[in-house]
């Protein structure tokens, strides 16, 4: 039985961990970098220790020290959060060889699970489809062209090594093919050394929707129904949704079947999320599994009543899942807004700083996960998620208002956030219908509405901002009277006016 | 209550609007309420709360939260209900410069056109030559953070402007005489 | 349909009550005293009225002025919340007259439930049982003996015009049934010149169980189940909880079927409660009818899924009822704890002013409907309610469990509260195993145990105590030091530190 | 780093306990970490954050919120992760003025016992003709907010008390004669 925890992490997912935790009444054991001692999580928990510097390499990701610190501290199980060592089966191995009981998978389905190649091989096996595409590497480019025929134009061809835009080429015919080739092994090969490139199919106005699954030591699987988070910038979600407004009953129960034979394929165990794209034909494809708890697990909470972190200490236990398929139902609809620290303006750069004042919101089916209070301080170490915004309601439509009101409440000053932009997406149109996709922010012009927005806030606020300047002018006229009365005839009262 | 005050009406100009709009305070009614006047329509203002960098009030009955931003130019810069905007002031000063200038009723003969404050030339309006009507702006001065514009006090011909953008000028100093 | 509803309350209700209307998209409309310029009801409405001054009947007791308000500002419905007008039939009336839709009981139905003798004749017609007693006043101490003897010893002689403790006399047998009768007339005829009495079965170690009930304009009704409110001190509620622990299925619809007839009976539309006393033996026994939203609906709302408000402006639409009483469906377990303003030492003494900082608790499944803010004040003026802490678990013990990590969280500055009373009733086994009673704090010792507790607290925390001196000493010492280079021999440094 | 200043070791009463504990900084371990010992154990103290009223730290780990509240008295008020508890805190001031006023190993042979600090008097705990024993306590005085005791120099009779309760002393004024 689980006594004591080391959430080897920070932020709002430390504190979240925390909570369940808590109400379980199982030990916490925090760690801190430097830039961390006035963070919440260190407040919390029931023991904090220093692990290092700011940088994450010298302190969250450090692992001998955080093994260090759960071998001192006598934890014997660690929750990894998301992000950090999470997904690392390096660390999850040590957990294993040093006696702790690693809430997550095991280090074998985690290294499994990140290997996209030896994943998707997994899913073929076991019939869960994947983006059509070559099995593995191609050997040239005439291997290439058979495979985009077969599975047809256009399609990208992408390099194993390569990344975030670079080594990724989309062609449309086969002259287009060759000459892409060319040119994605030369880049390889200048940015790494070396070439190895796959084939795989475009998909045009995709959905990101992923499946909650959960899988005990004894083999019990089930899904926990899907969520859609097709709203994204750079391939960072911002909004995400469950149900999704595109998925069944049927379609939630067909996807769901191949997400358990998806988890069973990788002897995957814990909670855990197989994400897919949805092509606009309707076809989903694998594409890989979040081997850890995900960010936006709270809607999948409001929807299925469950607790997850409490689920995810209960299968480390050993326990048998309490519950049939059969016996989970969807309840609602819920929503979450990733609050980041941002300007939506610079294109989504960093805003960081300290935050003097916030007012968190809350209410009846509101919740907030978030390592904010008045006084803190938005790092620039580490990622610019600040809070979580959850709402759930009856109907759609009663969430997407409620979380409406709730951006309205939540007052964060100090830094930029990406409220006012979940504001302008959650009143348009497009999102009301359930028209999302991975593109939606472009698609839908939403910067540009935003910007409009804001234009036609500001025009609305015209007369409360000129009734501000009067009585401001006003105020600091009476404390300049006061304070030195000297004669106030239209000249003076302005140069008093004037040095405010 | 009542009037006892004398309350300056100033022009405001909002960011993203390019109008410019009358603002003054009619009169206090209590100690904490204030009758105003914007462009054509009253309002009552209920100051609810103050402090050094925010206030907040209901304006006919609605309720509004501001926070002053430190302001650098003639501009005042205000969260208002969590929106950023800054608000342009100028105070019926123009007429008042305008009328010491020897424009309005009072004169209109003299030919030299001088600043009746000290000030900063931020812009200068017309050329030597330059046809200008009565009222039509010479040049604007920035003092203490407020913008004034400095206008004609007769029809006539620019001569020999006597200031330059970026300097400064006392009071009294001579702008251009208006021929 | 109601598009503009004024609320006619202050505090956490009002802002309950808000955030229901503007996820539905209708106009709220505040209204506040002097003394409430800065509450967080007047910033959070569309449109605030300022109605006079800071004592009730200056204000929120104010039915002219409110209505005033309403006529003015085109509102077409009004929310009376608890307390103030919200069971004043007279108001209910003035609205009806003018058009403007009160969210609760028609007036005649309020005022014969606020009429405890035409109530009570009313529920024994309807067949549901009241506290044994006579029907109405006796004649004389004849016929007051025959009633005693009927419904058995011991009983209550009350005079109809008493209260507080004073014309009232409980007697167990005969020979004291006459003599109190004497002495219950002299005293009621000394206080208001008449005497008037009625006689009522004594019963002991009662618990308070009342039933959320709600009826729509069509003859709809339906029980939103029980809410156990035992937990009291001088008849005020302190903690509730849902479902109660000593009712289950079988006797929650028996009795719910009784609320159902009671609120038949008295023609009750809308939400309302039932209330009844449940003797040691099983017998409950009808009191009394809240016509209104209770401050205790958020638990009945966590385990039922409903938003109460969204009901109340539904049933006031004349909408009907939206399920039948096989569609619902009690879902965990809730208990809410009223955290009030107040010296559990001084006799539970108000405890008023400025909250220069506040944290509010939060996470899955913790609510807490509270006006406070970090700045706010709380004022002598109105209820010592500053917030209600509510709490949800799968099971009893998650519920209480994550109640008492809320009441940790919950870090109120200026004032004194309940917060340390309820720590220690929460953790007490009477409360664990459900021993409840309206005399809970009496019977089980509970003040006593709580001065046991905080000495215990003290206990634990003197090592950190004693580290804080030996810290602040050294930095006082480090702020002289670098302040005044003088010397710092033994005696300096204690004449420096004694000054602090 | 290490033992580059002198730290005095104090003692300490905590409310609900009649437990008086030593308490002591041993040693400064950087910026914002210390060793201290409390009683017979030592513990490492982690300052995270101090503004004027508030001190954050973990101590061996564990971390704790205290509020300082003013004190009118030599006690000092704290809230301690949300518990109010008062700490009476005493130097070894005892010690250095029984050294200084003739105790210890230093002298022991004479006669006038004086105050080594001005305080008031806040109770005196002998009479003329008590017998003493070197080290029992003849007074104590407050200064500054602290209680401090006058312990008799070497064993004798107390003779001739020249301090009153309530009175205040000035260093070096005697005390009483210890015959």
């Amino acid at each position: 039985m689980i006594e004591k925890v080391l959430i080897a992490n920070r932020g709002e997912i430390a504190l979240r961990v925390m909570k369940t935790c808590k109400t379980l009444g199982i030990k916490t054991v925090a760690v801190y970098s430097d830039e961390d001692v006035n963070s919440l999580h260190v407040k919390t928990a029931d023991e904090s220790y220093h692990i290092g510097e700011a940088a994450p390499a010298k302190s969250y990701l450090n692992q001998e020290k955080i093994l260090e610190v759960m071998l001192s501290s006598g934890t014997d199980a660690i929750h990894p959060g998301y992000g950090f060592l999470s997904e690392n089966d390096d660390f999850a191995r040590l957990c294993e060889k040093n006696n702790i009981n690693f809430i997550g998978p095991s280090a074998d389905s985690m290294n499994l699970c990140g290997d996209k190649m030896r994943c998707k091989a997994a899913m073929l096996k076991a019939e869960v489809p994947t983006v059509p595409g070559s099995p593995g590497i191609v050997d040239d480019a005439q291997q290439a062209e058979k495979i985009a025929n077969e599975i047809g134009y256009p399609v990208l061809l992408k390099s194993v090594y390569g990344g975030g835009g670079r080594g990724i080429r989309l062609v449309t015919n086969d002259k287009e093919l060759h000459e892409g080739f060319a040119t994605v092994t030369s880049e390889s090969i200048a940015a790494v050394g070396k070439s190895a490139i796959i084939v795989e199919k475009f998909l045009e106005k995709t959905r990101h929707i992923e499946y909650q699954m959960c899988r005990d030591k004894h083999g019990n699987a089930v899904h926990l129904f899907e969520r859609e988070c097709s709203i994204q910038r750079r391939n960072q979600k911002l909004i995400e949704q469950t149900p999704s407004p595109i998925v069944d009953q049927a379609k939630r129960e067909e996807i769901g079947e191949l997400v358990v034979k998806a988890a069973e394929a990788v002897d995957y165990t814990n909670l855990g999320t197989a994400e897919f794209l949805r092509a606009d034909n309707g076809d989903f494809y694998f594409i890989e599994i979040n081997a850890r708890l995900q960010v936006e697990h709270p809607i999948s909470e409001m929807v299925s009543g469950l607790d997850f972190v409490k689920l995810q200490l209960d299968i480390a236990n050993g326990e048998p899942l309490p519950f049939k398929q059969s016996d989970l139902k969807m309840n609602g609809y819920a929503i979450e807004c990733r609050i980041n620290a941002e300007d939506t303006f610079l294109d989504f750069a960093p805003s960081t700083g300290p935050v003097p004042y916030v007012t968190i919101p809350s209410g009846p089916n509101v919740r907030c996960d978030t390592y904010l209070y008045p006084g803190c301080t938005v790092s620039p170490f580490y990622d610019s998620l600040m809070a979580k915004l959850c709402t759930w309601g009856p109907t759609f439509d009663e969430s997407r208002t409620k979380m409406l009101n709730a951006l309205n409440d939540f007052d964060i000053q100090g830094v930029e956030t990406s409220i006012p932009l979940y504001k302008t997406i959650l009143n348009s149109e497009e999102y009301k219908n359930g028209q999302l996709s991975t593109d939606f922010l472009k698609r839908y012009d939403m910067i540009e509405k935003l910007e409009k927005d804001l234009i036609q806030d500001r025009k609305e606020k015209q007369i409360p901002a000129i009734a501000s300047a009067i009585m401001q002018s006003e105020f600091y006229k009476s404390k300049v009277k006061s304070q030195n009365s000297g004669d106030t005839d239209g000249i003076s009262t302005w140069v008093e006016r004037g040095t405010m | 209550m009542g009037r006892e005050r004398y309350y300056v009406k100033m022009k405001y100009k909002v960011q993203d609007s390019d109008e410019i709009v009358d603002g003054e305070i009619l009169e206090k009614l209590s100690q904490d309420e204030y009758k105003i006047k914007i462009k054509d329509n009253e309002y009552v203002v209920k100051i609810l709360h103050t402090d050094s960098n925010v206030m907040e009030f209901v304006l006919n009955n609605e309720f509004h939260s501001v926070r002053y931003v430190d302001s650098q130019t003639s501009e005042m810069n205000f969260i208002v209900d969590g929106s950023s905007m800054s608000v342009n002031m100028n105070s019926h000063l123009d007429d008042i410069v305008y009328k010491n200038s020897g424009g309005s009723d009072s004169g209109g003969g003299q030919t030299t056109l001088r600043s009746q404050i000290p000030g900063k030339v931020v812009s200068i309006d017309v050329e030597d030559g330059t046809e200008v009507k009565k009222g039509d702006t010479v040049c604007t001065l920035e003092s203490m953070k407020m913008q004034v514009a400095v206008k004609a006090q007769k029809d006539g011909t620019v001569k020999g402007i006597k200031i330059k953008e970026g300097n400064s000028v006392n009071k009294n100093d001579v702008i251009a005489d208006i021929e």
